[in-house]
């Protein structure tokens, strides 16, 4: 009449151990994570170099979204040194950058048809565009919640007209402009406000 | 020790037989049961989600009543849970014999009323989505909460007394749920085999196993009293007359304490019979527990008094108007209600053949239970309606929304409760038996 | 109905050309969300006066009323953004009423209809195309010559000129009219001084006013002008202010900021006045010689009298008269349309005389502006006889909608109906428009070029300030355009391609008229400053006529043998009911009653007792003219002999927002004409309780203060001596309302003191500014302008009937009303008015119980509120002593700015989602703006370079904004004075905005 | 996952009446068996006088978890409140008063855990897994499990049985 006890996960038995070891653990990790974790502020990576000619092929192997023209920031900004402020109107004036009106490039293209099959393709999209009054949609790149306001003139005027870099990444060397920093991170800006003790008063940005 | 009769009637087989015949294949009217607490969580699921989806404006919000039932009900449910961490461990340390037999029912009533209670923060704010901004987690904008909150106090208070009065149910658990599995028979056995943990009840085990009962008991103990205290700080810590008062901590354990008592006579009084333990669950248990019910009514009497007498005498006309207001306002049948049920009804408890009528003590749990809520309902919807600016002064009346909501609350406990006391022991075994005394060969030592 | 109502989709195109190229401008329509514009969309060709983040303001003048007050248009992302007061303009300097700032919303009106409609055969309307518009009328008007008619909203300027040559190349009608012409007192100073004009009365300068029954601080002349003289003369400095008395059977919020309200038997105001002249002349004689000739006339009016007829005691009428004629210089108006009685021209005559007899014209009442308001009523019964005779073929309707504003009674619609082709360029399906077999959708002015002369020495300009928001057509272009296709004299008068061709050449005539050097630079600078402004307003000096010998008063008589007089009440909101399709009007409440959405009937409480009715029930009121339905409001305010309902409400077209909303008073009234303007005041009214129920949508909860000092109020006497609050309570005997004692206050101050420190952490160790604010209650009239203000400022959801019954409106300022006295009979009754928005304390209640820290003091000493932070506990809301904050329940962003409306949207400010707090921010916006521009330019801030929205418009200028820590700011100056306080003082939560006690002549009120 | 750990050799012995336990106790310690397992349904204060059992030492994990609770709570608070500084209702930034109910809430959650923790840990020192069990002992019936060597397993339960146990079962 006697019989055994099935066997079964014993709290009061030998199983123990290992539980006691991987709760402590997981407690002793969680406790530092708290106190030391920091998000990785930004890194700049090196984007891609590619050559002043190309083939539509070569369109695809770029990061960052496709807009409906190629338009090449590292010729413009970088190999033919434009200023930012030359398209981006209005960024070290007011708290928008501004993107350039169709009349802005057509300034230069009207004369300027491109030196490649490729890039001629591209300028012709543009003089299409002009002719048919569409304006070209680009695609958005950097975005910022609408609770947020950033004033772009502030930024530049303390940081310096070649600041752009600091957010926006080094476009002078991308042929299709890709985000290098998540800037609709809060994280990102306060990051750089720490590293520079300023203003961290809530409705500088918010209101 | 103090005994009563019928300890020395049972021996410790019956006690086992007994208890865990209550496990035994359920009838008809428990599924009646299941189906109807299913549905009320049904409404109160789909009020919710509507809310959810459209926004609080549904319920019967009325600036500058910014809060109403929802934090009424919250608050009602935080206060069921206390009975049950006070007669399971203040009357522990206390070494009251009679709530060996209740305790296992109000502890679990206790766990399930707080995980109600605990619903209810995410169903109150406006963007229910981030409630979890309310806890101190590492995140991208690099902020914390404020710990000068109430609310914040409210968030750890509730989470700290789950957790505990949990662990304090489970951990007492497991003698019994071994008792369970060496009883049973099948797929059952292993399964209650895993949850007794491998409790075998060595020697070795009880000295441990007593002990830390003792501490966490000891440790329960305050928290109960703290963890009402805390809520009532939710409210004694705003400016707005009505609220902004000393004796609310006191005022709020006893109320809660009381609304909790209320429900445990509510909820045992027809367990009792479902599962025919009327020979362990005696007169006995529920003359005490009217008794504990009339001292804390007693108490909640006195705050009433309180309440309006510090109005009056500190002069301050907010105040004033306030529980004025309160008794002759457009509310005066809340306040009346809540005054009538919980002061006066347990005032009826002095005689004992009341104590002792069970039908007598049940209809006045429920009075306890309606009038606690509309204490609640009355604190905090009555005071936020008059305050300082006249100019502001609104009225809220609840919409079926609120109500939805309510209703489900009730279907949230009542489903966990349904399902508990059928597959866990609903008396404590091991305690039951701890106090009769084993059989001897030569006569009583 | 729903056939008719064209198809008005907003082009596409236009939108993103309009939003232009950030997401800023759509930003608008999301809350604290992170969803995103997904396109970026270029101009064409960059636009050089529009910085896409900056705004840019235009000149342009304000057509909501006649008074044509001067704009500053401010535009973002080429679309108008907010209206604001055109500082260099005579009229307003720099301020703006509510009901101007609501011409935005006219021109993102979400039922601007998007092109020509024409009637069709089977009677429904059909959109053509604007060529074939022109041709269908020029063909009406090549087969009637001669029988052509124009009515036109009475707007003097140049395109009134060409309308005037246009119609008579057709050898045409013009009738110029306006609803509220104020006929009657145009026509008094014919017949009393010979001048067909209206006065302008220079309320500064007056040192007594009297007003029988003309709303001058609501819809009577000029109210912006004369809200500013008087909080001038009544408001506060050192000296005692103007005592003004308002005479009238109903207490109107003119007669709220009034010092005694003198409660008159309806249509007996005219004996009053000539009873006072006749007292005043036969007592003191300052009356110019002349004046004397009146005796005779004046004689029969003696105080014994009149007292029966008026319901004044004698004493009372004296004392009037006495105090009138003391004062100088004094003034007294009459003619507004609430006391437009059958007698009105007679009352208006009256006082007149009673202004020259104390010899107050030339001085405070001054004729030579030429200021006309149309051809009054008259003209209008002319024209429509036309009509009855069939001596009309085509009718031009512009900027008039008669139907809607004339009396039912008069049989108009069915009149207008037989003229053979009407016409009319409503940009929004109006009443009128409805009955016409063409509309020709004119632009908004704020899209168009054109001009307005207001008066003599006033010359207004608008300018299109962005592109228009629906393809309407200037009705100026459409004038030429057929012009030149009629030929003939009518080629002739089109003398432009266009429009603004046409008004440049104008201006280029007043250029040499004026003898300027280069007319393209005097046109730019008129376009910058807004127009043309001569300093001086003009003053002719004027003589009694001796037709003035004829007034005579023996008080009005009414219709129908009613048991009341029924008051059609003109509202500072609706006004003549052109506001009733904007939502800000709608859901603003209104000044006297805090009624929003709905109309009401105004019963006294007594008058409520008799007829056995509560607030809500709905009466049936009868009058021999029509019948109407209206909810009871119960109001002391009012005789007991009188029931008022508020005109402006119960269109039948005219929009989604005003279709069908209430019941129309007019319908109440005879069409009779009161030789020469129509009364509004001229039938008695049964009224009938229906035993029906409708809860008025009012925002007032208690409209007693229960001594709890949130509007406090000192007499003068006391204010003139500098006493402060605490002084002159103490000097009456009676306490104050309860603050902490000396010692308490001490033990206070000293903890705090001890707890600065701790303070000092981060941010808040630095030196930064601190912002506070001063509400002169002396000057506030409760008008409500700032609350428009905020509304168009930042962006507040209109939420609607159902939602105001909740109390869940989203005012961030909001007037409180309270009264004083008038619970027993003979007690004065008092109006006090707060303007209640987030005091921005110190010591915030609603800060440390935010679990999250969305409600934090910022370094600069704000109550900021981070929308996006925010998870909707409410507790700040709870804990707010001032019950300032305001929840969104529901998603109103989305439901409150249809199409194009969300254009409005003010993109500094965040548009908040469902379920976060919200409350004033003291436009944090605008503090972090001006900062930028400093540190932009390395300068400091400079005090009163910016103000806060509601600051800026308010027309008394109650309101300062600045920096408490500069001992040079305005703010502080205003702080300083004795009469300060800050409301619950005694919860030592310590506000950053004082309140300066109001100030009143308490003595001998009637 | 449960490897069967092999039995013990031992004598396992069951009794109705309590005394009759505390004898045989009471004789197989005098006989230096002091490795004793007795199972019981419900806590006795007579067996454990009898197996003369130190107060368990768990409480001393209750203490610490107390203590870890209160600094913990305390350092929490405090170093977050500072790392953003932000001044609501005037009151200093960084304060004890109203952080003394995180101290105590931590004290009581950590105290709870550890104690139960402590259980744990303290009977890993005599795990049960091998030793004879009866399922009567969860309801009626007192439990005493001899570890013994065949050899001398005779004698033991001689002194069982004389003690009055109703079953005795050796386990080898």
């Amino acid at each position: 009449m006697f019989t055994a006890v099935p066997k079964s996960t014993s709290l009061f038995g030998d199983q123990m151990r290992k539980l006691v070891l991987l709760g402590g653990g997981a407690l002793v990790a969680i406790i530092a994570a708290v106190v030391l974790w920091r998000p990785s502020s930004a890194q700049t990576q090196d984007p891609v170099t590619v050559a002043r000619t190309l083939t539509a092929a070569d369109t695809a192997a770029f990061r960052g979204p496709t807009q409906p023209i190629l338009f090449r920031h590292d010729l413009h900004a970088g190999q033919f040194k434009m200023q930012c402020q030359y398209c981006h109107y209005s960024a070290n004036v007011s708290s928008e950058p501004g993107i350039p009106s169709m009349q802005t490039c057509m300034g230069c293209h009207l004369v300027i048809a491109g030196t490649d099959s490729t890039n001629q393709a591209e300028i012709t999209k543009l003089r299409n565009a002009w002719r048919d009054r569409k304006p070209i949609e680009w695609n958005r790149i950097h975005f910022l919640a609408r609770h947020v306001h950033f004033p772009h003139d502030r930024h530049i005027k303390a940081l310096g007209a070649t600041a752009c870099a600091t957010c926006h990444g080094d476009v002078t060397r991308m042929p299709q402009v890709f985000k290098v920093n998540n800037v609709t991170n809060m994280g990102f800006c306060i990051t750089c406000h720490l590293e520079r003790g300023v203003n961290r008063d809530c409705t500088a940005c918010h209101y | 020790m103090a005994t009563t009769a019928h300890e020395s009637t049972q021996t410790h087989a019956d006690v086992t037989r007994d208890v865990i015949g209550t496990l035994s294949a359920p009838g008809k009217g428990y599924y009646i049961l299941l189906a109807s607490v299913s549905t009320a969580l049904l409404i109160g699921i789909i009020t919710f989600i509507i809310l959810l989806k459209d926004g609080l404006g549904h319920a019967g919000y009325n600036p500058p009543v910014m809060w109403s039932v929802f934090i009424t009900t919250f608050v009602f449910w935080v206060g069921i849970g206390h009975a049950g961490t006070l007669i399971s461990a203040i009357l522990y340390l206390f070494r009251s014999p009679w709530r060996t037999v209740v305790y296992r029912a109000t502890e679990a009533m206790t766990v399930f009323a707080v995980m109600t209670a605990a619903l209810f923060p995410i169903v109150h704010i406006g963007r229910q989505w981030i409630f979890y901004w309310l806890l101190p987690y590492p995140n991208a904008r690099f902020l914390w909460p404020n710990f000068k909150s109430p609310l914040v106090w409210d968030v750890f208070a509730i989470s700290t007394y789950f957790t505990v009065s949990t662990t304090f149910l489970v951990f007492g658990l497991i003698p019994d749920v071994a008792a369970v599995r060496d009883h049973v028979t099948g797929w059952r056995k292993k399964v209650y085999g895993m949850l007794a943990l491998g409790w075998k009840g060595t020697d070795e085990q009880w000295r441990h196993y007593s002990r830390a009962y003792l501490y966490l008991a000891a440790l329960a103990t305050p928290l109960v009293l703290s963890v009402h205290s805390v809520v009532s700080w939710d409210f004694a810590m705003g400016i707005i007359p009505g609220w902004h008062g000393t004796i609310f901590a006191p005022y709020f354990v006893a109320g809660a304490i009381y609304s909790g008592v209320g429900m445990v006579l509510t909820l045992l009084i027809p367990l009792r019979k479902a599962l025919k333990l009327e020979h362990m669950i005696t007169d006995y248990h529920f003359d005490n527990l009217g008794k504990l019910t009339l001292f804390v009514g007693c108490v909640l009497f006195y705050a009433y008094g309180m309440e309006y007498f510090v109005a009056w005498y500190s002069g301050n006309t907010f105040e004033q108007t306030t529980f004025w207001r309160r008794a002759f306002g457009p509310m005066w049948w809340a306040g009346w209600a809540m005054i009538i049920n919980n002061a006066f009804v347990s005032q009826l408890l002095w005689s004992k053949r009341i104590r002792t009528n069970l039908t007598a003590l049940f209809v006045i749990s429920i009075f306890i239970n309606i009038g606690m809520w509309f204490e609640r309902y009355v604190i905090i919807v009555s005071s936020l309606g008059n305050d300082f600016d006249p100019w502001a002064w609104g009225v809220m009346t609840p919409t079926m929304y609120d109500w939805g909501i309510l209703l489900g609350s009730f279907g949230w406990f009542g489903l966990w409760f349904t399902l508990f006391f059928k597959h866990f022991p609903i008396v404590a075994i091991q305690e039951v038996k701890e106090m009769i005394p084993m059989p001897r060969r030569k006569g009583a030592h | 109905m729903s056939d008719q109502t064209p198809d008005n989709k907003l082009d596409r195109r236009r939108f993103l050309t309009v939003v232009g190229a950030t997401g800023a401008g759509a930003a608008a329509l999301s809350g604290c969300t992170t969803d995103r514009v997904q396109k970026l969309i270029p101009y064409m060709v960059g636009n050089e006066d529009q910085i896409p983040g900056i705004a840019t303001y235009y000149a342009s003048s304000c057509t909501e009323c006649a008074a044509a007050c001067g704009l500053h248009v401010r535009t973002r992302e080429g679309r108008a953004v907010k209206l604001e007061g055109n500082p260099v303009h005579p009229v307003n300097r720099g301020t703006i009423c509510s009901r101007g700032q609501a011409g935005l919303q006219g021109l993102y009106n979400p039922d601007r209809i998007a092109g020509p409609m024409a009637r069709q055969a089977d009677g429904t309307f059909k959109q053509i195309e604007w060529t074939e518009a022109i041709t269908l009328l020029v063909t009406k008007l090549k087969a009637a010559p001669g029988r052509v008619a124009v009515l036109s909203g009475q707007a003097p300027g140049t395109f009134d000129t060409l309308l005037e040559g246009w119609t008579r190349a057709q050898q045409g009608t013009l009738t110029r009219w306006e609803p509220f012409g104020h006929e009657p007192l145009r026509l008094a100073s014919q017949r009393v001084f010979g001048r067909d004009e209206l006065p302008l009365h220079d309320f500064a300068a007056a040192k007594h006013i009297v007003s029988f029954g003309a709303d001058f601080l609501e819809t009577w002349h000029t109210p912006v002008e004369q809200q500013r003289g008087f909080a001038q003369s009544h408001g506060f400095t050192q000296g005692p202010t103007a005592k003004t008395v308002y005479v009238s059977p109903r207490m109107d919020l003119t007669g709220m900021n009034a010092d005694a309200w003198v409660r008159v038997t309806p249509g007996t105001e005219a004996i009053l006045a000539l009873t006072m002249a006749n007292i005043i002349l036969s007592e003191r004689n300052r009356a110019p010689a002349d004046a004397n000739g009146l005796r005779g006339m004046l004689g029969g009016y003696t105080a014994e009298k009149a007292a029966q007829q008026v319901g004044v005691t004698v004493d009372k009428i004296r004392q009037l008269a006495r105090e009138f004629a003391s004062a100088q210089p004094s003034l007294a108006v009459a003619g507004g349309v609430g006391t437009q009685h059958r007698e009105a021209l007679e009352l208006c005559a009256a006082v007149h005389l009673l202004n020259y007899v104390a010899g107050n014209v030339g001085t405070t009442v001054k004729f030579g502006a030429g200021v006309t308001r149309g051809d009054g009523y008259a003209a209008i019964e002319r024209l429509f006889g036309r009509f009855d005779k069939g001596e009309v073929a085509v009718l031009l309707v512009h900027d008039a909608n008669p139907l809607y504003a004339l009396p039912k009674s008069g049989q108009f619609a069915e009149r207008f109906a037989k003229v053979g082709f009407k016409v009319s360029t409503a940009a929004v399906m109006d009443e009128t428009a409805m009955a016409s077999d063409l509309v020709l959708p004119s632009l908004h002015p704020l899209e168009r070029w054109d001009d307005i002369r207001p008066r003599a020495g006033v010359l207004g300009l608008m300018q299109p300030v962005m592109e228009p928001v629906f393809a309407g057509r200037h009705t100026g272009d459409v004038l030429l355009q057929t012009g030149k296709q009629l030929g003939g004299t009518a080629a002739s008068v089109a003398t432009a391609t266009d429009y603004k061709t046409y008004l440049q050449n104008a201006w280029a005539l007043e250029a040499k008229r004026r003898r300027a050097a280069d007319a393209v630079q005097f046109w730019r600078d008129a376009l910058q400053r807004g127009g043309l402004f001569d300093v001086a307003s003009p003053s002719a000096p004027v003589r009694l006529s001796a037709t003035a010998q004829l007034t005579k008063a023996v008080g009005a008589t009414f219709d129908g043998d009613g048991a009341y007089t029924l008051i059609a009440a003109p509202t500072l909101t609706m006004s003549d009911g052109r506001g009733a399709n904007r939502p800000w009007l709608l859901e603003l409440s209104d000044p006297v009653t805090k009624i929003t959405w709905w109309h009401w009937a105004e019963v006294h409480p007594e008058t409520a007792k008799e007829l056995d009715v509560r607030e809500g029930e709905i009466l049936e009121l009868t009058t021999p003219h029509g019948t109407i339905k209206a909810p009871v409001y119960i109001y002391p305010g009012i005789h007991p002999g009188a029931i008022a309902v508020p005109l402006g409400w119960g269109h039948t077209a005219y929009g989604r927002y005003a279709q069908d909303r209430g019941a129309n008073v007019l319908d109440l009234l005879g069409a009779q004409d009161g030789n020469g303007f129509l009364p509004y005041q001229s039938t008695k009214v049964s009224a009938r309780p229906t035993g029906e129920y409708r809860q008025v949508g009012k925002t007032e909860g208690n409209n007693r203060q229960l001594g709890r000092g949130i509007a406090e109020m000192m007499p003068v006497e006391a204010a003139v001596k500098g006493l402060s609050l605490r002084q002159f309570y103490e000097q009456e005997g009676h306490a104050e309302h309860e603050v902490n004692t000396e010692r308490e206050q001490g033990a206070i101050e000293g903890f705090r003191e001890s707890q600065l420190e701790q303070r000092k952490r981060g941010g808040y160790a630095e030196e930064h500014p601190q912002w506070g604010m001063t509400v002169d209650l002396s000057r506030c009239t409760g008008c409500s302008a700032c609350v428009t203000a905020c509304y168009a400022e930042n962006n507040l959801p209109t939420v609607g009937e159902e939602e105001i019954y909740r109390g869940r409106e989203m005012t961030w300022i909001r007037i409180e009303r309270f009264w004083e006295g008038g619970e027993r009979e003979g007690e004065p009754l008092e109006a006090r008015f707060v303007p209640m928005m987030c005091q921005h304390c110190d010591n915030a209640p609603c800060e440390p119980v935010c679990p999250v820290y969305a409600a934090y003091h910022t370094v600069d000493g704000l109550n900021g509120q981070v929308y996006n932070r925010c998870v909707g506990t409410r507790y700040c809301g709870n804990n707010c002593p001032y019950k300032v904050r305001y929840f969104n329940w529901y998603a109103y962003n989305k439901k409150a700015f249809p199409e194009p409306l969300n254009l409005q949207l003010n993109p500094d400010v965040t548009v908040r989602g469902r379920g976060v707090m919200e409350k004033c921010t003291m436009c944090v916006h605008r503090i972090r703006g001006a900062q930028h521009t400093a540190k932009l330019e390395d300068r400091a801030l400079v005090d009163g370079e910016f103000t806060t929205a509601c600051a800026q418009a308010c027309p008394s200028g109650a309101i300062t904004f600045g920096n408490v820590k500069d001992p040079a700011s305005k703010v502080v100056a205003a702080a300083r004075s004795p009469r300060g306080y800050h409301v619950f003082e005694e919860l030592n939560v310590r506000p950053a905005v004082t309140y300066l006690a109001k100030v009143r002549h308490t003595e001998g009120q009637s | 996952m449960f490897a069967a750990a092999k039995p013990i050799p031992g004598v396992l012995a069951s009794f109705i009446h309590i005394d009759g336990a505390v004898d045989a106790i009471r004789g197989l310690r005098a006989r230096g068996h002091h490795d004793l397992t007795v199972y019981s349904a419900s806590p006795n204060h007579e067996l454990e006088e009898a197996l003369e059992h130190r107060i368990s030492p768990v409480r001393l994990f209750t203490l610490f978890g107390g203590i870890t609770g209160v600094i913990s709570g305390l350092a929490m608070t405090y170093w977050m409140s500072l790392d953003w500084p932000l001044l609501v209702g005037g009151k200093p930034i960084a304060t004890v008063p109203p952080y003394v109910v995180f101290m105590f809430e931590l004290m009581v959650l950590f105290g709870a855990l550890c104690t139960v923790a402590g259980v744990a840990i303290l009977s890993l020192r005599k795990p049960t897994t091998g030793i004879l069990y009866d399922e009567h002992f969860s309801d009626d019936r007192i439990g005493i499990f001899v570890p013994c060597p065949p050899d001398r397993a005779n004698d033991v339960e001689a002194l069982l049985k004389q003690a009055g146990s109703v079953e005795v079962r050796r386990a080898a």
